[in-house]
């Protein structure tokens, strides 16, 4: 499977008796949305910590583009390629946008002991980041505090610095969440154009955007994967539906 | 210019102006005050990028400074008694000279500070502000009890250092000096502020999972602040032990950490002229203060308690607003 | 701080033109924080004098130094530079001797030491311009040591904190002491517990104790000891058992012996008068600093009425004199313008409600000090 | 050293330790419930002492004089609180750290100013003076025997306080979860006043009770507060348990590193020599040991994440 760029093999991750991830095996390929689903406690975040590497796994590897990602920290992880947006906006909230952006490019370029050049006036960083802005929307707002953002802003400033990084795969946590059903829209036409760029393994709850954005699907209940397909076929297992949409919908 | 930019060339303008007058009018004691405040300052201003940009309340900064202090007068004493510091494994010499005195003062204390930060950022929050402490103490009791170099008495030399080309003897010549280096500090400070480097700690402080995510390591970030920061404090404890012609443990004590602290507050964290401002008004403090009444520690309290309380962002925070999100 | 006395400013406002250049005094001295008290007694008994002298040609500017040596040499600064005062005293703490003497000598200062006698001051590092009024700081430990030959201990355990005064109070004591040491221990500065060090006095078999812990440690010590049932006879120099402090610790300190220059029922006509009157000017009685602030000052009155100030060279003559009635009798400067005096031995006594000291036997007679033979001037 | 010696300065260690855990034990409530670094503490220690030092002369009574101090001190600690600290709760650590070590200069130099600056005289009473003799022979002072004894009554009684009553749920709640316990009707400011006001009561009764074997004076509260911290650190700040482990441990590391470290050092170096270096390193050695738990456990033994 050479268009595999990232995978897991066997991640388990306990907390005392909680089993959070267990056996879990997932890959994602070349220019698919892989969603992950599951109702809460599921361990979908613990997982995504586990690829991202500020959890350690108890057992089992994180492959990215056939590299053991084990014992790589988090900061390695990310200049590796794995771009991360978080599910509560994770960004220098006294910075302004354009800053945050650059702050990306900035990471993905390395070499931060610089101390002398005004890292503003650095036309290479600057001109990536603005791009990345570009692309999300989010260019005419370059110069305001992040503060200052709305929700859904925020939630594309995260978008673009993931962008900044050039990732070789994107791991979104809940993008959707507190969107409008118009900055849902906007974020769903977004991640379609950005699966060109990367794939993206994707945490939603919003299932509407779910089905509608998703190449394939996993089904993640107690720390187990129940099931990966397309969304059709996840749509009509039956067992998906009695574990996770529950007993009120008739098998 | 912002409003911050004003306020800022009004406090050199005053650092400057007072003992340039208190030379005219024959007060050399005002020239001190002022070459205590700019020394102060430059305490300060090391910290600061510690304290303001990376966020790390460092309650031990006082060992860095005293450090310094004792760099030179070490160095110094030795030189006055034509008796090396050491043999073997080879000669090492004592100096006057203060360019030297300086650069073993920065190098001494950015080792301390490099050896305390790898440890001590391992912890976070107020264990962080706690481990600090802690080494400061170590550093304090070791000197008290150290014989070899004074003890709690210190360590006195008889006349100020040699600069070429001056005379540190005539304080406004002395004043001249340090308010030279303040100035270069600040410039350094500011390129900083402004840096890949800057830019990064800052956001570290901000939101570290955020540094973490774009492949930055916080810590290393931390450290080499930390280091950068020790190592200014520490030129400051040099010119302050030149200053007085005298070093002692007092300048290692956790109250002196309290004091450069409480600078940066006066004037406003994270603000690049905060700790300027806040050592001109800490003096100024000191010395109507004290002309009140015995008791006036009363008066600082309650000052201080005002400003903590009312006026976050210090004297700058009031007059400038939030700081500018500049670029 | 400036804190003129209202006799003085009175004094002041008279001033008229006399024939001698005035004399302007510094006193930086310790009046915040924790050594407040010893620094509050300097100054009283220095003012008392002063005001008896009712002279108009004397001014005295007084600041804080708040027991901080970048402080008083501050402050020293301050009152050379722009105060442009004559002389300069009131340091209490050796520490701040240090960063302040040398400096204000060596400007052509006259420095007149109330309580702090650090021995580099009194050898290697004495100055023409320097007197101590009080003593050199090994004085009064040395006293202790040949007290204790003559009550026949022979056996010694010593204790003291940790830095160089400590250092030198127990080098003090031994360079007199011919008995034997059974335990010699440096506690850490500060420290407020003792009972590890207790249990070591008692298990240590030795037939007395010196110790020499100033201020509150002195105090915790005492009090700790006297709970502990260990019942090997105590000495230790005055700084423990003074006049501020023993009303603190009580029971605890009865009987124990110490070693003083100075005690209120010292035999004369000028003790018994300054003890009265500092009584009534400051309703307590006075300590062993106020007497030393007391005697600095007639010391300095004395001098400033053999000669003038702006003749360097006559009025440090005049001091080298100490032509003036000492509350302690008998007074003379050594050749390195340290006291050469009668120590005595003194037991804690309760008289009505009051702890004090009466003097019991003489320690050394006519004594000076182990650092004259370095001092070159 | 004798094994009768070696038993009787573990018994010191000990001593010291409870003297510490109760030092702490105020302190390490209020970190804990309110996230409050409060330099203040040992300005409120130093007020029961004072508070009790005037009252045992005033009455002659011991009694009367420990039950002033924790008025004193809850009465200052509930002061403070309502007019000060309440305002920094939501503040960072930075800010705390500064507006408390601003109360403690208040609080010294207005001691001085009501008081003098020469130290207060308090005895231990006369029914627990002297020493007792312990089986062994060892003999020891009755008033450090009753120190432990109430220290280790403190400890079991706020153990009791935090697990077993109802005000101690509360307490559990509020660090959990502020936002819950306001949502359950529990007046959360009233909480917090209480548990400061019991902080503060913890350190005016530690002050009382160890002032009358040591020295009532202004400035005596400051190196209480840096041990404190020493402990509470080392122990998990806000936890109880951490800081009983933490102050016998302190405890027994200083007790036996002031007895045995000049003599170590006194097998290689000659006895001068020894005894500096000696002391030199056993007055490092708390800090030594704090930094050495910190680095191994960044939050201390018993602290949680």
């Amino acid at each position: 499977m050479t268009d595999v760029v990232l995978n897991t093999e066997r991640l388990f991750k306990s907390f005392g008796a909680l089993k959070a991830t267990n056996d879990v095996s997932l890959d994602l390929r070349k220019g698919e949305i892989h969603a992950l689903i599951g109702p809460n406690g599921a361990g979908k975040s613990t997982l995504i910590q586990q690829i991202t590497g500020h959890l350690a796994s108890d057992s089992g590897t994180v492959r990215l583009m056939d590299e053991d990602l084990t014992g790589v920290g988090p900061a390695e992880r990310a200049r590796k390629g794995l771009g991360r947006t978080f599910q509560i906006s994770s960004l220098a909230m006294e910075h302004t946008v354009l800053q945050n952006a650059v702050l990306g490019a900035l990471g993905q370029r390395g070499n931060v002991m610089s101390f002398f050049k005004p890292v503003m006036k650095d036309t290479q960083l600057v001109s990536t980041a603005k791009a990345a802005l570009a692309q999300v929307g989010l260019a005419e707002f370059a110069a305001t505090r992040t503060a200052d953002l709305s929700h859904g802003q925020r939630r594309q400033l995260e978008v673009a610095v993931a962008l900044t990084l050039k990732p070789k795969a994107f791991l979104m946590d809940e993008p959707m969440a507190g969107l409008g059903l118009e900055g849902a829209q906007q974020m769903i036409g977004l991640l379609t154009e950005l699966r060109k760029e990367a794939p993206i393994l994707l945490i939603e709850h919003d299932m509407d955007a779910v089905f509608a954005l998703a190449d394939r699907i996993s089904v993640l209940v107690y720390g187990e994967v129940i099931a990966t397909g397309t969304p059709e076929e996840i749509k009509v297992n039956p067992e998906i539906r009695r574990a996770y949409l529950g007993d009120e919908v008739p098998a | 210019m912002t409003r911050e930019t004003w306020i800022n060339v009004a406090a050199l303008a005053v650092l400057l102006g007072v003992p340039l007058w208190a030379l005219m009018a024959d007060e050399p004691f005002i020239i001190t005050l002022a070459t205590r405040a700019a020394i102060f300052a430059l305490a300060g201003v090391g910290l600061n990028l510690a304290l303001g940009t990376g966020g790390l309340v460092s309650l031990g900064h006082a060992a860095f400074f005293g450090i310094g202090g004792y760099a030179m007068g070490i160095l110094a004493s030795h030189a006055q008694a034509y008796t090396p510091i050491m043999e073997v494994p080879f000669l090492i010499e004592g100096t006057k000279s203060m360019p030297v005195i300086w650069l073993v003062a920065m190098v001494t204390s950015a080792l301390a500070a490099l050896a305390i930060g790898a440890l001590s950022l391992r912890t976070s929050g107020v264990y962080f502000i706690m481990i600090t402490l802690a080494f400061g103490q170590m550093i304090y009791y070791f000197a008290i009890s150290w014989p070899a170099y004074g003890g709690e008495d210190g360590l006195s030399i008889y006349v100020r250092n040699e600069f070429p080309g001056l005379n540190t003897l005539v304080p406004m010549q002395f004043f001249g000096l340090c308010f030279a280096i303040l100035c270069l500090a600040l410039l350094l400070m500011n390129a900083i502020h402004k840096s890949a480097f800057g830019l990064a700690l800052s956001a570290a402080r901000q939101n570290e999972t955020r540094v973490l995510s774009v492949g930055m390591k916080p810590y290393h970030l931390r450290l080499v602040a930390f280091v950068i920061s020790g190592a200014v404090t520490g030129l400051a404890g040099a010119l302050f032990a030149d200053l007085n012609r005298f070093v002692s443990p007092t300048m290692l004590s956790w109250q002196m950490s309290g004091e450069i602290i409480i600078f940066i507050i006066i004037g406003g964290v994270g603000r690049l002229f905060g700790p300027v401002i806040g050592a001109i008004i800490f003096i100024l403090l000191e010395h109507t203060l004290g002309g009140l009444s015995e008791f006036w520690h009363v008066y600082l309290g309650a000052l201080l308690l005002g400003i903590v309380l009312f006026a976050k962002g210090g004297v700058i925070g009031a007059l400038a607003g939030r700081e500018k999100a500049h670029d | 701080m400036k804190l003129r006395s209202a006799a003085l400013a009175a004094a002041m406002a008279l001033v008229g033109a006399t024939a001698q250049a005035d004399v302007k005094v510094g006193m930086i001295t310790t009046l915040s924080g924790g050594g407040a008290g010893l620094g509050i007694d300097v100054r009283d008994g220095f003012m008392l004098a002063v005001q008896q002298a009712g002279r108009d040609d004397l001014e005295v500017v007084i600041e804080d130094d708040q027991r901080k040596p970048d402080i008083a040499v501050q402050l020293a600064d301050k009152m050379i530079q722009s105060e442009k005062v004559d002389v300069l005293t009131g340091i209490i703490w050796s520490n701040l001797a240090m960063a302040v003497v040398p400096a204000a000598t060596a400007q052509g200062k006259f420095y007149l030491s109330p309580n702090a006698g650090p021995s580099p001051l009194a050898g290697k590092g004495c100055h023409p311009n320097y007197f101590n009024v009080a003593w050199q700081n090994d004085n009064l430990h040395e006293a202790a040591g040949a007290y204790a030959n003559d009550t026949g201990l022979k056996n010694s355990f010593i204790l003291a904190p940790n830095y160089p005064a400590g250092k030198d109070a127990l080098t003090g004591y031994k360079r007199f002491f011919e008995g034997a040491l059974s335990g010699e221990l440096y506690t850490k500065l500060g420290q407020t517990d003792y009972a590890a060090e207790i249990a070591q006095i008692r298990a240590s078999g030795a037939d007395s104790v010196y110790f020499f812990l100033p201020g509150g440690m002195g105090i915790s010590f005492l009090k700790q000891y006297a709970a502990s049932g260990v019942d090997l006879p105590l000495v230790g120099p005055a700084f423990s058992f003074d006049q501020g402090i023993l009303q603190a610790v009580g029971d605890a300190a009865m009987g124990v012996k110490n070693t003083s220059q100075w005690n209120k029922d010292i035999d004369n006509a000028t003790n018994a008068a300054f003890v009265d009157s500092f009584q009534a000017e400051y309703g307590r009685l006075p300590s062993l600093y106020a007497s030393q602030g007391f005697d600095t000052a007639n010391l300095l009155i004395s001098a400033m009425g053999k000669a003038d100030i702006a003749d360097a060279d006559a009025f440090r003559a005049a001091l080298k004199a100490a032509d003036f009635d000492s509350v302690r009798g008998e007074f003379a400067f050594g050749d390195n313008h340290h006291p050469v005096q009668d120590i005595y031995v003194r037991e804690v006594i309760k008289e009505g409600d009051v702890y004090t000291n009466k003097i019991i036997a003489t320690g050394l007679s006519n004594h000076s000090d182990a650092y004259a033979g370095d001092c070159k001037m | 050293m004798t094994t009768l010696l070696f038993i009787e300065q573990m018994l010191n260690g000990l001593q010291f330790g409870v003297m510490l855990f109760l030092m702490s034990a105020g302190l390490t409530l209020v970190f804990g419930v309110m996230g409050l670094i409060n330099l203040a503490h040992g300005s409120l220690y130093m007020i029961g002492a004072f508070a009790a030092a005037a009252v045992a002369a005033a009455t002659g009574s011991f009694v009367l004089a420990l039950m002033a101090s924790l008025a004193a001190a809850a009465l200052a600690g509930a002061l403070i609180e309502l007019t000060i600290i309440r305002r920094l709760y939501d503040r960072d650590h930075l800010d705390q750290v500064l507006a408390t070590f601003a109360l403690i200069l208040i609080f010294s130099e207005g001691t001085r100013w009501l008081f003098g600056s020469f130290p207060l005289f308090l005895d231990v009473p006369p029914l627990l003076a002297g020493p007792v003799t312990l089986p062994g022979g060892i003999e020891y002072p009755a008033y450090r025997l009753s120190i432990i004894v109430i220290g280790l009554l403190v400890a079991v009684g706020m153990f009791g306080l935090i697990n077993r009553t109802r005000v101690g749920i509360r307490i559990r709640a509020g660090e959990a979860d502020r936002e819950m316990i306001a949502a359950l009707g529990v007046d959360i400011a009233k909480l917090y006043t209480f548990v400061f006001a019991l902080g503060a009561a913890l350190a005016g009764f530690a002050g009382a009770l160890v002032g009358a074997i040591q020295s009532v004076q202004v400035g005596m509260g400051e190196p209480v507060l840096i041990l404190a911290f020493v402990v509470i650190v080392i122990g998990g700040i806000g936890s109880i348990k951490g800081a009983f482990v933490g102050a016998l441990l302190v405890g027994f590391t200083d007790t036996m590193g002031r007895v045995l470290l000049p003599q170590v050092f006194g097998l290689f170096l000659e006895p001068s020599a020894a005894v500096s270096v000696g002391s030199a390193l056993a007055s490092m050695l708390i800090y030594i040991l704090m930094a050495g738990v910190l680095v191994f456990r960044p939050r201390g033994l018993y602290g949680v994440a």
